[in-house]
């Protein structure tokens, strides 16, 4: 199925809370969504069995200039075909339901995602950080961070 | 003054009581089981120093083989038990182990 | 006292069974290095490389052990991270002595390519542990490990355990700093 | 002259040993000064021309028994602290065990030394155990040896069905 | 930070005579430094809590601090163990933004290149994963069979571990003269070695006995869990991007895709997900024999670029078949120099975070074979 | 008859030499536990294409000796939460354990330390020190890593304790005796007269010629996990517990443990070499014997299956626990037990 | 049972098999290479430590601009038409610029080869050399310049007099275009 037909489908289903395909190439096509609507969507997009995403390829965060943004990369292993979805969140509330029980894959690329960016997914069970100590302060991928000076007694810059 | 039967069998009644001692003071079911083979040991030493100084008749030596082999018997099944109990009470405190089972 | 006081002078003024006896000790323990199996990243790779039947790391006597009280030194092969750090400092506090550190590869060394962004990186593991031998590289040839290997055994060669070499050892620590330059 | 030193030292041993068996309140230590128990116990076999059965000893008690309560207590206690104490009962009863104990210590020994033994003075020629025990176990106390084999047998299913867990 | 909590596990739930076992991150089984926090009840393991993040060498951060030429040494020490399969997705991915196109030899260099390493990552992968089972002599010899494919990186590239070979629009430089029939030597030997080492250590009954039926993924959940590259083949998914979803010049190659069959065991064991990595060197030297054949001998290895990479505004989302299993590159341009955002979608990443899943239930010296067969490297899960 | 009575013969009027049948054996233990060391490092070395220690001495063969100078330096910690009596012990009684065997080896004809007549009983029971050693250690070390090595050591060298006693007692029944010097005496001739090839006899020996050889199996992989070396080195086996129940030890008290290993493969091997290879006698009846040649015979042979042990171990990985005590009680223990059978009724038939 | 006794043969065979192909190891040719004594001929473009060749480099600051980890350091100076020296390059051209300072810190290197590749005179290349490690983290910093400090105390002299020259010369140049512009005026 080619991205138009699958937001054609989505669209149909979800209306206002799925935004227009957004396609200008060499950038792969992707879908704005609402993050209320999130869940729900993603378990379309999985359980539907003309959709049949079953392969959550990449969840990144972004963070730009005046809000955050998460990027879903899915495939379908039987059905050969990828769609991208983004959902953005403002910086000082930054939340997003958790898709963690539809694709398990995104258990960790959300900690993930918080633990870089500090984007909180609501409904994930276990959301601490994965790389950094747990006893880290700030969310490093954001642009405006500033690495500490110490951490433990260890001098961190150069 | 050479070592006589006497010694051996002194040396056996230290032995035993040591291990009365511990089996009646003890709270831990193992160790109440290492006095149980105290008294075992003691029994023996008795056994083979009569066995000596009886021209080396060979029937202390069957009778302690056969302690030996009531020794092993006893620990395996025992400590079977003391596993047991201790699965069900979490403590093997021969003390408190006081309600049947129902 | 008399006597040790004798025994404990320099070889040049007749403290000669201690000095043999130095000798043997040092030859004992620069022969006979059994480091920490210890792999961090890259480096930990090429440090196979090196244990491999290509470079055969134990010609020089050197056995690997898993546990850090058995063994002689260190090889810090990889980038030492914050929450790494800690754990290393552990180690090297367990490995009995006498003890040594070698620093392997840029990351190790002062954080290499992650000296000026990398908020999660140790820039370089002399901050934490002292390092007896730094070997440079990104990652090092396992040759150049080996290199620096032999280094440390002659620095443990020349070490003075009685007190009685320090002189020596100086001179030879003067020698390479003047030579660097 | 030299069975005499032997004879003390594992006697001291055992008896040392076995006090701290029972007195000790570390069950780690009891456990192991246990081995030297045994340990000396063979040694007394030794000297009273068992060697078969000093072997058999520790054969069985040091290889069998006493790993099986090491076992037994690594089992029953949190193992992973190193240090472990046994509670004993009360004051009281250790007084009444000691008292009891005691008794039964000097009467056994009064009885020792007052018993009139029939003791043969043991031949100097000795010769070895193990070829008369065997021949006796499989003559004169066969019926003991196999009822005995039956029994090891029942004992170890029973052990492993009541150890078994549910 | 308010939000920041500490470790999660609730601790009233473990009952008393459980044991907790601290793995790593100092153990020498653990590939690197990952801590396995282990539960066990007796010898078998009740749960499984990894912690990583001992190796996080922030990578994101400063590719976005770099320009587009300058994050490829950073890539190669992503996954250090296949720095050339790292470096093909990523500047595949920035040609596609730029959207040039690269000479024909430069395409069978990289192939050849990406395979060759391939095959040397699955020699460390299976050397690794015999020494986790205790075989430390085929170790060994799969290490010095490496040891030549390193010499030919070297001859071509100047590195032997992080190449820095594939740059965009084509390649530092071109290969030495003798590179094809070194190539050649170098899959004939792989292939005696490979023999050996069925005979040595897959095929041995101690192997088997230690590998089968253990860690059994099944398909469905290895989908699930996002598990990609061997891990899933090994589950008996026939999924590679070189045929599913062909990217550089992968379709003109005849190979197949080995998946797990539960030879010796169950669909998705242990030892599939070896036979697999197995296969796949011997799949990969049909490929690299394919590719010398048709490997044009003369030709540019550069396209033409401009100097400073500034590609348009826009983002791009490019995967390749990594050894370990599907790499992606997520690179965000804002028509600057330097890359707004690169995301790396480690294949070690995902499949690690299987390993609770299919460990619980087993012995202790199970899950150092299940992890073993997994096949991390920490740098790239860390990144 | 001989008579096991140690402390007479030992100090009996002829100290001195009883002395020197305690000594020797010592000092033959450190120089066959050097050249052991050296050659478990170059036949590990040379099996993958390595070339092993060079540097030391020419083709590194004071390699073992650089080891022994640098552990005698190294210092001895008590790790902090350590039971510090048991933690010194524990060595020393390992030690002791393996040591105590080497009093009944027979190294030739004339010369065996302390002869008694139930040598091959003896040696095996002595082992179980080990067991109590690596326990204690173990335990002492405070360490989860080598509890669980210790418990793994222990229960596995009690499992295999019983194959190998069954293969003990076959051939104490083919010998009609548990007096290794007498053992190795039945097999005086050519070698087809040793046990292996089914023992001093007529034709109809080839009637348990099968079950001595796979008795001699059975024998060489339950020592091996006594000795809990490779397939078998799950107590220490690096992969899982760092190096089991030694992870706490350094310096002079890992030497001993090592020594203990070491001793132990020697042990083994001795009992093997006498009961299976015909101890000191020359492959050639009476061709090349004597006292001189006796030690060398003996020597060589139980260095050949020391030279087994190393080879296996750089062949084979690792079992599991549980395989351990499968292989341990499903497989050698019923294949002892018939060959004990079938070993018993060719005794009673011929 | 038939299915016990195979295993057990399994067992047995395979172990065989394996023994039979560590013992012809055991006696096949060894492949190590006896490092101090033998060496692996390393090929010419391995990139090892970095060397410049101090004639050679005009200063152009590439490699220091390219090197992603930022470990050279490079400090120049102008070179003065009225030097006395006058200095001259490897290939004989005149050189602008003195190199005063060039410091390539090893301990950072990460060895990728950009500086190499953007050089314009070839002045910075990869050696065979591996053999540097030190005993001090300062061994592994290298100054590559020729020039000493007294040196280049003078050459910055010499370029801030030249400079004040120029100043002055553009000031009374400018006073000269000023004062003849006043005179027209």
């Amino acid at each position: 199925m080619t991205y138009e037909e699958i937001h054609k489908i989505l669209k149909e289903k979800f209306g206002d809370s799925v935004g227009e395909l957004v396609n200008n190439p060499p950038s792969d096509p992707y879908v704005e969504v609402s993050a209320e609507k999130l869940f729900d969507i993603c378990l379309e997009l999985r359980d539907n069995p003309e959709l049949d995403f079953d392969y959550l390829m990449c969840l990144s965060g972004v963070d730009f200039p005046e809000n955050l943004q998460v990027v879903y990369h899915l495939y379908s292993m039987n059905k050969k075909h990828k769609f991208v979805l983004k959902v953005t969140v403002p910086k000082d509330n930054p939340k997003v339901p958790s898709i963690e029980r539809i694709w398990r894959s995104a258990d960790w690329h959300e900690r993930e995602a918080y633990d870089l960016f500090g984007i909180i997914f609501e409904g994930h069970h276990n959301l601490i950080r994965i790389f950094l100590p747990y006893d880290w302060e700030g969310h490093p991928l954001r642009k405006d961070y500033k690495e500490p000076e110490t951490y433990h007694g260890m001098r961190v810059p150069y | 003054m050479g070592i006589g039967l006497s010694h051996y069998i002194i040396l056996s009644a230290i032995l035993f009581g040591l291990g009365i001692f511990a089996i009646i003071t003890r709270k831990n079911a193992v160790l109440v089981l290492m006095g149980v083979e105290l008294v075992l040991n003691s029994a023996n030493i008795n056994f083979i120093a009569f066995s000596k100084f009886n021209n080396l008749k060979i029937d202390g030596h069957i009778a302690a083989i056969f302690v030996i082999m009531l020794a092993a018997i006893e620990v395996a099944v025992a400590l079977a038990i003391v596993l047991n109990i201790y699965q069900n009470y979490k403590h093997i405190n021969v003390d408190e182990i006081d309600n049947l089972k129902d | 006292m008399g006597l040790l006081n004798r025994l404990d002078n320099p070889y040049e003024t007749g403290g000669i069974i201690l000095g043999t006896l130095e000798d043997i000790l040092n030859w004992g323990r620069s022969k006979s290095d059994w480091y920490l199996h210890f792999g961090l990243a890259c480096c930990a790779i090429e440090f196979m490389s090196m244990n491999a039947s290509h470079f055969d790391f134990m010609r020089f006597g050197i056995i690997p052990r898993a546990t850090p009280r058995q063994a002689d030194f260190i090889m810090i092969t990889g980038t030492v991270t914050l929450k790494m750090a800690e754990r290393i400092k552990v180690l090297w506090e367990q490995m009995a002595e006498p003890k040594y550190c070698i620093s392997v590869g840029s990351c190790a060394n002062s954080g290499g390519p992650y000296w000026q962004y990398g908020y999660h990186v140790l820039k370089g593991v002399d901050r934490i542990i002292p390092v007896h031998v730094y070997v440079p590289g990104c990652p090092p040839r396992p040759e150049a490990m080996e290199e620096g290997m032999m280094k440390l055994q002659k620095m443990i060669d020349q070490q003075a355990i009685f007190r009685k070499r320090q002189r020596l050892a100086e001179e030879e620590k003067l020698f390479e700093l003047q030579n660097k330059g | 002259m030299i069975t005499e030193i032997v004879f003390w030292f594992f006697a001291i041993l055992t008896i040392g040993s076995a006090c701290v068996v029972v007195f000790s309140r570390n069950m780690i230590y009891a456990v192991f000064s246990l081995l030297f128990t045994f340990f000396g116990v063979a040694g007394i076999y030794v000297l009273l021309n068992a060697d078969f059965l000093a072997v058999t000893q520790i054969m069985i008690y040091i290889g069998g028994i006493l790993v099986l309560l090491i076992f037994g207590i690594m089992i029953t206690s949190n193992i992973t602290g190193v240090d472990i104490k046994s509670g004993q009962t009360g004051k009281i009863q250790i007084f009444f065990a000691g008292i009891f104990s005691l008794i039964v210590i000097v009467g056994l020994i009064f009885i020792a030394l007052t018993t009139k033994w029939y003791s043969a003075v043991p031949s100097a020629e000795v010769y070895s155990t193990i070829e008369l025990i065997g021949k006796s176990l499989l003559t004169n106390y066969l019926l003991a040896f196999e009822s005995a084999s039956v029994l090891l047998l029942i004992a170890i299913i029973g052990a492993a069905l009541i150890a078994r867990r549910k | 930070m308010t939000t920041t909590k500490f470790i999660d596990i609730d601790f009233s739930k473990i009952e008393s005579d459980r044991m907790r076992l601290n793995v790593g991150p100092q153990h020498p089984s653990t590939h690197g430094v990952l801590r396995l926090e282990v539960e066990l009840d007796g010898e078998v393991v009740t749960n499984v809590i990894p912690h990583i993040g001992y190796l996080h060498r922030c990578f994101e951060k400063i590719a976005e601090n770099m320009n587009y030429q300058q994050v490829i040494p950073y890539v190669d020490r992503m996954d250090y163990i296949s720095s050339m399969n790292n470096e093909l997705p990523y500047v595949m991915a920035v040609e596609k933004l730029l959207g040039i196109k690269v000479p024909e030899k430069v395409e069978y260099i990289r192939v050849i290149m990406a395979e060759l390493n391939r095959i040397a990552n699955h020699q460390i992968a299976v050397a690794t994963f015999g020494l986790d089972a205790g075989a430390f002599t085929p170790f060994l010899y799969l290490f010095r069979d490496r040891e030549y494919i390193l010499w030919i990186f070297e001859k071509a590239s100047g590195g032997r571990l992080l190449f820095n070979y594939f740059w965009v629009g084509g390649l530092a430089n071109d290969v030495y003269p003798t590179f094809k029939e070194d190539v050649l030597n170098i899959v004939k030997q792989v292939r005696k070695t490979n023999k050996e080492i069925e005979e040595l250590l897959i095929y041995n009954k101690i192997f088997i006995d230690r590998t089968a039926n253990i860690g059994v993924l099944p398909a469905d959940v290895a989908i699930n869990y996002g598990c990609s590259g061997p891990v899933l083949r090994g589950s008996g998914v026939k999924f590679d991007l070189r045929k599913d979803d062909p990217y550089s010049i992968y379709d003109r190659f005849d190979f197949d895709i080995p998946v797990g069959t539960g030879e010796v065991g169950t669909v998705g064991d242990c030892w599939d997900r070896n036979i697999v990595r197995m296969r796949e060197m011997e799949q990969s030297c049909r490929i690299i024999e394919q590719a010398v054949a048709q490997m044009p001998d003369s030709g540019d290895v550069q396209a033409a670029i401009p100097k400073k990479i500034r590609p348009p505004k826009g983002e791009v989302y490019f995967r390749a078949e990594n050894p370990k299993g599907e790499l992606g590159f997520y690179i965000i341009s804002d028509g600057k120099d330097k890359p707004y955002r690169v995301k790396g979608r480690a294949p070690s990443f995902v499949n690690l975070s299987v390993l609770p899943e299919i460990s619980k239930g087993y012995l202790f010296a199970d899950l150092i074979v299940i992890l073993g067969s997994i096949d991390i490297v920490l740098g790239e899960v860390d990144r | 008859m001989e008579v096991f009575n140690i402390f007479d013969k030992l100090l009996g009027e002829n100290i001195l030499s009883a002395l020197v049948s305690v000594i020797l054996p010592l000092i033959f233990l450190i120089i066959y536990a050097l050249i052991a060391i050296l050659g478990e490092l170059k036949i590990s070395a040379w099996i993958q294409e390595r070339l092993g220690p060079m540097r030391t001495g020419p083709y590194g063969i004071l390699q073992p000796l650089a080891e022994v100078v640098k552990l005698i330096q190294k210092e001895d910690i008590v790790p902090a939460g350590a039971n510090k009596l048991l933690f010194n012990l524990a060595p020393y009684i390992i030690f002791a354990g393996s040591f105590a065997g080497f009093a009944v080896i027979p190294f030739t004809a004339a010369f065996v330390p302390a002869e008694i007549n139930i040598g091959l009983f003896y040696v095996f029971a002595v082992g179980a020190f080990a067991v109590i050693g690596i326990v204690m250690g173990g335990w002492a070390s405070n360490n989860k890593y080598s509890l669980l090595g210790a418990m793994r050591s222990a229960s596995q060298m009690i499992s295999y304790e019983i194959p190998g006693a069954l293969v003990i007692l076959s051939a104490a029944v083919l010998a009609n005796s548990l007096d290794m010097q007498k053992i190795t005496a039945l097999q005086s001739g050519p070698f087809w007269n040793w046990f292996l090839f089914g023992g001093p006899g007529d034709w109809s020996k080839i009637w348990i010629l099968p079950f001595t050889v796979l008795l001699s199996l059975i024998y060489m992989v339950s020592s091996l996990a006594e000795t809990n070396r490779t397939p078998f080195d799950i107590p220490e086996g690096e992969s899982e517990l760092v190096a089991g129940y030694h992870t706490e030890y350094s310096g002079m008290k890992f030497a001993m443990f090592f020594f203990a290993e070491y001793s132990n493969m020697f042990i083994i091997a001795s009992i093997l070499a006498v009961v299976f290879l015909g101890g000191w006698n020359s492959p050639f009846g009476s061709f090349m014997s004597g006292f001189w040649w006796g030690i060398f015979w003996f020597i060589i042979k139980a260095m050949f299956i020391v030279f087994i042990q190393i080879w296996l171990r750089w062949t084979l990985p690792r079992v599991r626990v549980d395989q351990l005590m499968y292989l341990g009680w499903k497989v050698l223990l019923p294949f002892s037990l018939v060959c004990f059978i079938f070993i018993s009724l060719y005794r009673i038939v011929y | 049972m038939g299915e016990y006794l195979k295993n057990v043969w399994t067992w047995f065979y395979t172990i065989v098999v394996g023994m039979k192909i560590t013992l012809r190891h055991l006696f096949a040719p060894k492949v190590t290479i006896q490092y101090p004594d033998e060496r692996y001929p390393i090929p010419s473009n391995a990139r090892n430590r970095l060397q410049l060749d101090p004639d050679a480099c005009n200063g152009c600051l590439q490699c220091s601009r390219i090197c992603p980890v930022q470990c050279i350091t490079v400090e120049t100076l102008k070179v003065v038409p009225n030097d006395p020296e006058q200095p001259k390059m490897g290939d004989g051209t005149p050189r602008k610029i003195w190199v005063t300072r060039y410091d390539i810190d090893f301990a950072k290197c990460c060895f990728c080869g950009l500086c190499t590749t953007v050089c314009p005179t070839e002045a910075i290349k990869h050696t065979t050399d591996f053999e540097y490690s030190s005993y001090t983290r300062d061994g592994l910093i290298y100054h590559f310049s020729p020039m000493t400090p007294e040196k280049v105390e003078q050459k910055k002299k010499l370029l801030a007099e030249w400079n004040e020259k120029q100043k002055a010369a553009k000031e009374a140049a400018a006073k000269n275009v000023a004062s003849s512009e006043n005179k027209e005026s």
